[in-house]
């Protein structure tokens, strides 16, 4: 059951992986995306990672693509032609790939550690499950914890930075047109506060 | 006072007035500075008179002096000081040098009268008499070294006097380089000294050198050989003689001086000083004294055909060395330092009367151009016959006596040394001939134009002045020769020390007569008496007969001379026709210069254009603009790879993060 | 199932998600390629946490997820900002900069 | 369930927290309209108060929430080098057009994250806090390199940068699963701790994260190979901006490098040594002969830039004291030379059409003699020479690898000066003496496009610039003279460590 | 009194900076005349005898690297010093009488050359002078490159500078890194670093590690003299530099390479040196012939003084490697030599260029006519430089063959062959300036009063030594002989089989300081009654 499981996962993810890098469209690019991460939720249930899996699903099929899926519609998703401009560049990347992959493998192979060979040591209940894992990053992590909210918050700015204004044709103009900008983008960003607000707050307090 | 201290005055008086003179160029009026010149040289010759009195004044044995100012240079081991060292030979060469020197100052009194350059003339010939004294009272080899290259560079200084004249600046660049080639082979004599004796003092070298080193050992020939270098150098010995003709460039005073009296002799008394090695060393010697023969004759041919007066004169002074340096050598050292004395006298008279010849012909020297002085300068015209008489050894006049004596004693060493005797009276037979070729050719005949006018209007060409070797235009400003000619008849300093010189040229050799006087041989003694050779004598008798042969020897030379060049003066020409090979051999002086040139100027200076044109291009600024080509050329490479391409750069960084990782799975265990 | 797979696994979509970026051009698609690798990341991660049977893995998956999330927010608003300067949305046509 | 709130050390703290307060102020100052300047002098405000802490701090090393932290006198003293230069950077930042476009507070809010994100990466004792540390720090910057938008460099700089940067941290962020999979722990000292077991030492896992670890602190460092956004988003950037990634980013980054091999991996010492070292002799040759040729002042000191990285990694490879200290040393000297280099080249941009071209500094000796000495004074010190901080420093660093037994990296240091010496003396050379016939000034690039910054002719007087310039460039001739306070300073560094 | 030294010059040029342009300049003269005053007084409290260091100052400069501030004085250094404060003092008054622009900047770089150069002399601490080596070549770097003149067809004065810069801190900083490297291999068994030359000495390092760190120094020394082969930076830089400054440099700064053999190497690396002698001494032979030949070929009148000062580094680099007492006390006699000849032939050289406007031999000649006084002062210069016996220059060559003689004969033999060119050359510049015909467009004139102020102190300064060399050679004796001492033991060689048989004569007197050396021993192997005292 583990093994179906794992293998459906396992071409499922590997399937998005190679749809994101062949297919010609951005747009068939996002949707592979979001195939290949629905998944990794499902492997990382596997991994019996409930919450991980769990904000795999929110975070990033929910919020994230749906920025990308934006994001493209506003930029146009026109497909990108096969003409490579950097000798040797398309010929190189996937031996490159390739390299690496076998030097990962080797290194993941040829280690002596044993555990590797197992499911891993058997686990109490709950492990991984929100409760555990927010007891974590409340007292072990707490640290990491606030500083990616401080990240996000820049993120957040920088984004209004880049998108919100717009630079070109006097600074005059481009403000008055980036208004109207910012409240387009606006809920881009929010859109992902759900998870970071409650964070940023405690970030603010900490 | 003790005859050191005169010795040091000898030495202070001359470079006083150099200084003085030189100092004083801008206010002491002309013949202010002639007359410091010449007396400052007058009191040197009294302080000499001086020291001989004193020096006489002491036994035999204990007449030899070392004194010393100050320590010169003496660390880690080389112990050099500034002393000079007093014995009757270095005694009796400051009497001749300074004595002659005295004379040809007065000479020059008058006979630069006219030149622009005249303090500095005087300022030269006085550090020249100095620089002379220094080297003849030098009390160590270095001191002496450094004399050595004094007179070197005067000579140098007086050679290219005129310093506009290519030609005098060229002459005076050789004489100076082969000057200092003989330097160097005296520096390395030097150390050799030093590394075996482990001193440069006359009196401990002397003293040493016969317990250390053995009869012919290598490491002493060697040292005389070196030694032999700076002889022949400086005394224009063959093959280092080139450089004297050309120093006729000079003025007439200067070739009197130092290229006739005294600096040229400078190398007979090297070899008489250090006889003590000599004694050790008898292969050197005997190559010094064939080397001696060889120039003698050499010269003397080369004299035969020469049309320069004063280059003439110039190689018949070489061949007068060759005489001194083979007497000194074989152990005539008496009779070699007699010699050099007569020659001094008579040679510089004839100098003078040549310049005094010259000076009428308005600085040409070309005999072919004269005839007929004699009726134009009496006084020169009888000056000069004495001269010639000396040097053509006719009998009882100076020459006479001192060559006879040289051949008498290589006669009487016997052996191989009889060649020297034999050669020697044909050198002799030679030097007659030569002698009264330049003599019949220039004062008897038909007055040519410059004498003519001498004699109608008392006065003294002048033509615009000219180059006499290249015959360019010339100004008579500082660089070139003066305005005025000045000739002996005409200027009372110059005729007082040529009438001075003619009396010794004449009766000098009186002093020396075998069996009846012999002051300057037992003068000199003691120097010589530790030499085994100086125990030879020749038989008063065979000395005897010796003068004999040379006397007829010489009347023959002058005979041939006088049917050559009087009676049949066609004859000259019909020889130069019928043996001109010969002639045009002579002429060119034995192609010495040609091959010197061949062998080691040209080699050099080709050496040099390699080093500049290829070697410094290509290696030594190859190395610089390779490294900068390697270098430039990764730039290069960087900035290709530079290429703007985000995805390039991606790829880089994986490619080295893939080498990375590879590197570590090979490490890893 | 062993967890060497799951790595292998990983380690492919990391090494897809490379040749991904080196070969594509649309600054979109290599943002998702970046995505590709760090989730490849998370995985091994989480796999490992689940390994050695600690919670700490799963934690740094989260912070990764965040940190992804910021990569993106930033990179599409870079997007944006070049679409509107008029600029061709082509990372090789931005090559100015260079040498 | 109960829940254990851990123990919060807010003293040691206090550095973080006021920055982040700070950080807040300046970004709502920047929505009221404020008045003028008032931004600019609350991150200056911020950055001394927070530098204030940190010297308050000094002298104690204490493990901050639960290990996740650790504030000891390396950590203090990377950070100060990275506020000084943020502080600098404000100052530089004061009529830049960028700062126009994005917005004062967004501006400055920016840096003073990225400079958080420096602080916290100096202190980072834990994987995940490393990693989140790390991009505190980049993430800020992408954006503020593209933040002059109204040039395309700018945008292109910022795209290249996230994007290669994003890779980097990838690459990173895969290294450190497995050493997290190796070890099972992902605090410094657990890591050590399971790297030493006998079983584990020299695991291929291991050692490939390693590898991995190091090629995304490396790319931060612009050690070649990983070197090649460098000149490119140097280049690009805004120049104040620049000057900030120049001197801070490897500040940090080399903070953390330190703390992480030298604490982590240290058992694996022998293995990684002859790898870094082999990357610093790459980048000093890359860096050096990579900027013979550059007429950009900024993409020439981005080239620079790397060789100085690889010098400074030698110091890293000797895995001792020494080697720390001097890598302090030497950052600190190099912010300094840096700082007035920029100043200077920033001035230049602004007054000259020349942008940061060669051009712009030429006959600066005769113009402008108090710009032209602070360059001048940098350029020499770079290049090593003696009486700055500069020689001292590769002094310094000499002496670390000779004890540590990497006496051939030394001599490619000093080879590698050498070169560098081609390129720094140009520039000085630009300013002193008269033009090189073979390149005469290259025609105004920024001159007349639509992308042309607005020409400040008074910029070279601008006290905010002139003042900076002379302050670095005293320092670092003052530390070349009279070292000991800088010796001292980074003693304690490196001290902290063993 | 030794620090005084030291920043005076540095002072006085910060101070001018703040002087009206047209004082500038005498300012600096002032600074550099008191700086000679300062060496003066040195000189005349040195106690000759003493083979210690004296005056020296001694402060922990960086404690954490083991690097002390340490200067002293003693025989191998103390003329030097003196020297470079005549020519300085010299070189800045030629400048003062003369338009500069920019004159603040050209003598703020005179003042700190010369603290940078008197540092590098009397630094004891090998990394200070180390620094003060390097340091040298800003100053110069900046008088060349601004004041120096374009070459048409030739590099720009900044990039001939350039290369003369690169090219000589290739040495320098390789140096650094054997600096180092000597300080913490000795520390290594004796725990604290230290660079102190004296106690680097007591104990030097295994020759292993002596053979590489030789060739970085040498590298830097022989590549600042320059040696030959090195001497590519040479022709540039030399036609490029401003007289006044080149009058300096090639016075006083290519000594600090052969001064740095001596100071640094022969006690630092005893091993090496006596391991590599030959080659040092076959590089030694090769700058003399080459430099010579060079000399006598060259047509531009900056670099037959150039070339000919590649030929006397020779030679005082053949006497440090004779490594005997009397070839190194030789070699720094020749040092001062050479500084007093080579910077009054620059200035020299200046003052006709000035008259004549070019700088080709083969367009000048005959300017005696009018100028005895600078004809006689040029003669004086010339005859100096080509080793004319009974100038101090032919003492000091003297030495230095006679020591090469008696180490290795051969090289001696070649080596004197440079003196006869020697003669050539420097008469040929001599000849082609003064005499032979003068061209009309040639003005002569005397020299200024100025110039006869500049000149005729350093004129009469070598005719002093010429009467009375035994002035340099009885101070820096003791100190020569402690540092070959150094050398001593193994370099001696076979013993000369050639004098060995000789019985040590009853008659030697005690009163040299190698006794019986003579006789029996070879004479680089002075006895070691030689190094104690």
């Amino acid at each position: 059951m583990e093994a179906v499981l794992f293998f459906g996962a396992a071409i499922g993810a590997l399937g998005g992986a190679l749809g994101v890098v062949a297919m010609r469209n951005p747009f068939y690019g996002v949707l592979a995306l979001i195939v290949h991460l629905f998944s990794l939720a499902v492997l990382f249930l596997l991994l019996t990672s409930a919450f991980v899996a769990a904000a795999q699903v929110v975070v990033y099929a929910g919020a994230v693509m749906v920025l990308y899926v934006f994001v493209v519609a506003y930029v146009g998703g026109d497909t990108e032609s096969a003409w490579e401009p950097i000798p040797g560049q398309r010929f190189l990347a996937p031996l490159l790939g390739i390299a690496l992959f076998v030097e990962l493998s080797i290194a993941v192979l040829a280690s002596s550690l044993l555990a590797l060979g197992t499911h891993g040591p058997d686990v109490n209940p709950g492990f991984g499950d929100p409760a555990a894992i927010g007891r974590l990053l409340l007292e072990r992590f707490l640290i990491p914890f606030e500083a990616s909210s401080i990240l996000l918050l820049l993120a957040a700015v920088g984004a209004v930075v880049l998108a919100g204004r717009l630079g070109t044709g006097g600074v005059s103009k481009g403000t008055v047109r980036g208004s109207s900008e910012h409240s387009s983008e606006a809920p881009a960003e929010r859109s992902e506060d759900p998870l970071t607000v409650p964070s940023h707050a405690s970030g603010g307090a900490a | 006072m003790t005859a050191t201290a005169w010795a040091w005055l000898v030495l202070l008086f001359p470079l006083l007035g150099s200084i003085v003179i030189a100092l004083g160029f801008k206010v002491l009026p002309v013949k202010a500075a002639g007359a410091i010149g010449t007396l400052t040289i007058g009191l040197t010759f009294l302080c000499g008179v001086a020291a001989l009195i004193s020096l006489l004044g002491e036994s035999p044995e204990a007449r030899h002096h070392a004194s010393s100012l100050w320590d010169y240079a003496s660390v880690a081991g080389l112990n050099i000081k500034l002393g000079i060292f007093v014995d009757p030979l270095s005694v009796f060469m400051v009497l001749v040098v300074a004595g002659v020197s005295a004379l040809i100052h007065l000479y020059s009194f008058g006979y630069m009268q006219s030149d622009q350059g005249y303090h500095r003339f005087f300022s030269y010939l006085n550090f020249f008499v100095f620089s002379m004294l220094l080297l003849v009272l030098a009390g160590n080899f270095v001191l002496l070294i450094v004399g050595w290259a004094f007179v070197g560079f005067v000579s140098y200084a007086l050679i290219s006097f005129w310093y506009r004249r290519q030609t005098a600046t060229r002459a005076g660049m050789k004489a100076f380089v082969v000057n200092v080639v003989g330097d160097i082979g005296l520096v390395l004599a030097a150390f050799l000294i030093f590394r075996e004796l482990g001193t440069f003092e006359y009196s401990q070298v002397f003293a040493k050198a016969p317990q250390v080193f053995h009869t012919n050992e290598w490491t002493v020939t060697a040292i005389c050989l070196l030694l032999l270098a700076g002889v022949f150098a400086k005394s224009a010995q063959l093959p280092f003689h080139t450089w004297l003709p050309d120093a006729m460039e000079g003025p007439t005073p200067v070739s009197a001086l130092i290229h006739a009296a005294t600096m040229v002799t400078a190398g007979v008394y090297l070899i008489a000083r250090t006889h003590a090695l000599f004694v050790l060393a008898p292969t050197a010697a005997d190559i010094a004294a064939f080397v001696g023969l060889a120039t003698l004759l050499v010269a003397a041919t080369i004299a035969l055909v020469m049309t320069d007066l004063k280059r003439a004169i110039a190689y018949s002074t070489m061949s007068q060395i060759g005489y001194m340096i083979v007497g000194v050598s074989i152990g005539a050292y008496g009779a070699g330092m007699f010699h050099l004395m007569t020659h001094a006298f008579f040679k510089a008279l004839l100098f003078m009367a040549a310049g005094s010849i010259i000076a009428a012909m308005a600085n040409e020297q070309n005999i072919d151009k004269m005839s007929g002085f004699g009726r134009a300068m009496r006084f020169t015209s009888i000056t000069m016959v004495c001269g010639g008489l000396a040097l053509a050894a006719f009998p009882l006049t100076s020459g006479f006596f001192s060559k006879d004596e040289i051949l008498a004693y290589a006669g009487a060493r016997g052996g191989m040394y009889l060649i020297f005797t034999v050669l020697g009276y044909f050198g002799a037979f030679l030097t007659a001939i030569y002698t009264f070729r330049l003599i019949f050719r220039v004062l008897p005949g038909k007055p040519c134009p410059e004498a003519q006018e001498l004699i109608d209007s008392g006065h003294v060409a002048h033509e615009a002045p000219r180059n006499p070797a290249t015959g360019e235009m010339e100004d008579t400003e500082v660089g070139f020769p003066g305005a005025e000619h000045h000739i002996a008849e005409q200027s009372l300093p110059m005729r007082i020390a040529m009438a001075v010189l003619a009396f010794g040229a004449l009766f000098g050799g009186l002093i020396q007569i075998p069996g009846v006087d012999n002051i300057v041989a037992n003068f000199l003694d003691p120097v010589f008496a530790d030499s085994p050779l100086a125990a030879i004598h020749p038989s008063t008798s065979w000395s005897w007969i010796g003068l004999g042969i040379g006397s007829v020897i010489s009347l023959a030379g002058i005979g041939v001379a006088y049917w050559l060049y009087v009676v049949r003066p066609e004859v000259p020409a019909a020889l130069q026709q019928r043996f001109s090979a010969v002639h045009t051999f002579l002429y060119n002086k034995w192609y010495f210069d040609e091959a010197i040139d061949l062998l080691i100027v040209r080699p050099t200076l080709a050496i040099g254009r390699f080093a500049n044109r290829v070697f410094e291009r290509f290696v030594v600024d190859g190395l610089v603009s390779g490294t900068e080509d390697i270098v430039g050329g990764g730039g290069r490479l960087v900035r290709v790879v530079q290429s703007g391409f985000v995805r390039s750069y991606a790829l880089l960084l994986l490619v080295g993060f893939a080498g990375l990782a590879l590197y570590f799975l090979l490490s890893s265990s | 199932m062993n967890i060497e797979w799951y790595i292998v696994l990983s380690s492919l979509l990391f090494a897809i998600g490379a040749t991904g970026i080196l070969i594509r051009r649309s600054p979109v698609v290599i943002l998702l390629c970046l995505e590709l690798m760090l989730n490849a990341g998370n995985l091994a991660l989480v796999a490992f946490s689940r390994m050695v049977g600690n919670q700490q893995g799963q934690i740094f998956a989260i912070v990764v997820m965040v940190v992804a999330a910021c990569e993106v927010v930033v990179g599409l608003g870079l997007i944006v900002a070049i679409f509107r300067r008029k600029l061709p949305l082509d990372v090789d046509a931005l090559r100015e900069l260079r040498g | 369930m109960n829940f254990h709130a851990p123990h919060i050390d807010y003293a040691g703290l206090s550095p973080v927290l006021a920055l982040t307060v700070g950080l807040c102020v300046v970004l709502l100052s920047g929505v009221f309209k404020p008045v003028r300047r008032t931004t600019p002098s609350l991150s200056i405000l911020t950055l001394g108060v927070t530098a204030g802490l940190l010297i308050w701090r000094w002298n104690d090393s204490t493990e901050l929430v639960s290990g996740a932290l650790r504030l000891d006198d390396l950590a203090i003293s990377i950070s100060l080098i990275a506020i000084l230069t943020a502080a600098f950077t404000v100052l530089f930042s004061i009529r830049e057009p960028a700062t126009e476009q994005a917005g004062k507070g967004e501006y400055q809010a920016l840096l003073l994250g990225s400079v958080l994100g420096m602080v916290l990466l100096a202190q980072a004792q834990n994987l995940v806090t490393f990693f989140v540390a790390l991009e505190t720090l980049s993430i800020p910057l992408y954006i503020l390199c593209a933040t002059n938008m109204r040039r395309e460099k700018s945008l292109e700089s910022g795209l290249k940068y996230l994007i290669v940067g994003s890779l980097g941290s990838a690459t990173l962020l895969y290294g450190m699963a497995f050493l997290y999979g190796g070890t099972g722990s992902t605090d410094f000292t657990g890591i050590a701790q399971g790297i030493a077991q006998k079983s584990v030492l020299g695991d291929p896992l291991i050692l490939v994260g390693i590898g991995m670890a190091a090629v995304g602190l490396a790319f931060k460092t612009s050690i070649a190979p990983f070197h090649q956004w460098t000149p490119d988003v140097y280049e690009g950037a805004p120049s104040p901006i620049t000057s900030f990634m120049a001197v801070a980013t490897k500040a940090a980054a080399f903070a953390v490098f330190i703390r992480f091999f030298d604490v982590a991996l240290a058992p694996q010492a022998s293995e990684w040594q002859p790898a870094l070292a082999a990357l610093a002799a790459i980048s000093i040759a890359v860096g050096n002969v990579g900027a013979l040729g550059q007429n950009s002042l900024k993409r020439l000191l981005g080239y620079s830039g790397i060789a100085q990285a690889g010098y400074i990694l030698g110091g890293l490879v000797v895995a001792n004291e020494a080697g720390i200290n001097a890598i302090v040393f030497y950052l600190a000297a190099y912010a300094f030379m840096n700082l007035a280099a920029f100043a200077v080249v920033i001035a230049r941009e602004r007054e000259t059409p020349y942008g940061d071209d060669i051009a712009a500094v030429r006959g600066l000796g005769a113009e402008r003699p108090q710009l032209a000495w602070p360059l001048t004074i940098s350029m020499l010190g770079l290049a090593g020479l003696p009486a700055t901080a500069g020689f001292i420093g590769k002094l310094y660093l000499i002496e670390a690898l000779v004890e540590g037994d990497y006496t051939w990296l030394a001599v490619f240091i000093a080879v590698g000066t050498m070169i560098s010496l081609a390129y720094y003396l140009r520039v000085v050379a630009a300013m002193w003496m008269r033009p090189d016939s073979e390149n005469i000034a290259t025609p105004a690039i920024a001159g007349a496009s639509p992308e042309a910054d607005p020409i400040d002719l008074e910029a070279g007087r601008r006290p905010y610039l002139v003042i900076p310039a002379l302050i670095a460039a005293a320092a670092v001739v003052f530390f070349g003279v009279i070292p000991e306070p800088l010796v001292k300073f980074a003693e304690h560094a490196g001290s902290s460590l063993f | 009194m030794i620090n005084a030294l030291l920043w005076t010059p540095l002072a006085f040029g910060l101070i001018g900076l703040f002087l009206p342009k047209r004082l500038a300049g005498w300012w600096a003269t002032l600074g550099a005349v008191a700086t000679l005053g300062i060496a003066i007084s040195l000189v005349a409290g040195f106690d000759s005898g003493a083979s210690g260091l004296q005056d020296t100052v001694d402060v922990n400069w960086i404690p954490g690297l083991g690097v002390d501030y340490s200067l002293g004085i003693d025989g191998l250094n103390v003329f030097l010093i003196l020297l470079t404060t005549v020519l300085w003092t010299g070189g800045t008054a030629f400048a003062a009488f003369r338009e500069q622009d920019r004159p603040h900047l050209f003598f703020l770089m005179m003042l700190i050359g010369e603290t940078a150069t008197l540092g590098s002399f009397i630094a004891q601490d090998l990394l200070l002078f180390v620094l003060f080596f390097d340091l040298m070549l800003v100053p110069f770097y900046f008088l060349f490159g601004v004041w120096g003149s374009d070459r048409e067809g030739g590099p720009s004065a900044s990039a001939a500078t350039l290369k003369m810069i690169v090219y000589t801190l290739i040495g320098s900083l390789l140096m650094l890194v054997g600096a180092i490297a000597t300080a913490i291999i000795a520390a290594q068994h004796g725990g604290q670093i230290t660079f102190s030359i004296a106690e680097l000495a007591k104990h030097p390092i295994g020759e292993g590690s002596q053979r590489w760190i030789f060739w970085f120094f040498a590298a830097a020394f022989l590549v600042k003299m320059p040696a030959f082969l090195l001497h590519g930076w040479m022709p540039d830089a030399y036609r490029a530099a401003p007289l006044p400054a080149l009058a300096v440099f090639s016075g006083v700064l290519a000594k600090v390479g052969a001064y740095g053999f001596l100071r640094v190497v022969l006690p630092l690396f005893p091993a090496a040196t006596i391991e590599f002698q030959e080659v040092i001494l076959v590089i030694a032979l090769a700058s003399i012939l080459y430099g010579s030949v060079m000399a006598f070929t060259q047509t531009n009148i900056r670099l037959v003084a150039g070339y000919s000062s590649v030929a006397q580094l020779g030679f005082i680099t053949a006497g440090i490697f004779a490594l005997s007492a009397d070839g190194s006390d030789g070699a720094i006699l020749q040092m001062v030599n050479h500084g007093l000849v080579v910077a009054p032939l620059f200035v020299i050289i200046a003052i006709l260029v000035e008259r004549s406007g070019t700088e080709d031999l083969r367009e000048m000649g005959g300017m005696a006519m009018r100028a005895p006084v600078l004809a006689a002062l040029f003669l004086i210069v010339t005859l100096a430089t080509l080793a004319m016996p009974g100038s101090a220059n032919f003492v000091g060559e003297f030495y230095i063959l006679n020591g090469l003689f008696d180490s290795k004969i051969v090289f001696a033999f070649v080596a004197i062959s440079g003196v006869a060119m020697a003669a050539y050359y420097a008469l040929r510049l001599y000849q082609r300036t003064m005499h032979n015909r003068k061209p009309d467009s040639l003005p002569s004139r005397e020299i200024s009063w100025q110039d006869g102020a500049v000149l005729v102190p350093i004129v009469l300064c070598i005719l002093g030594l010429a009467l009375y060399p035994q002035l340099i050679l009885k101070r820096t004796d003791t100190s020569v002989a402690a540092t070959v001492a150094a050398t001593e033991g193994p370099s001696g060689g076979s013993p000369k089989t050639l004098s060995a048989k000789r019985p040590p004569s009853p008659g030697e007197q005690p009163t040299r300081l190698r006794g019986a050396a003579f006789w029996e021993t070879h004479l680089t192997a002075p006895d070691p009654t030689k190094a104690s005292q």
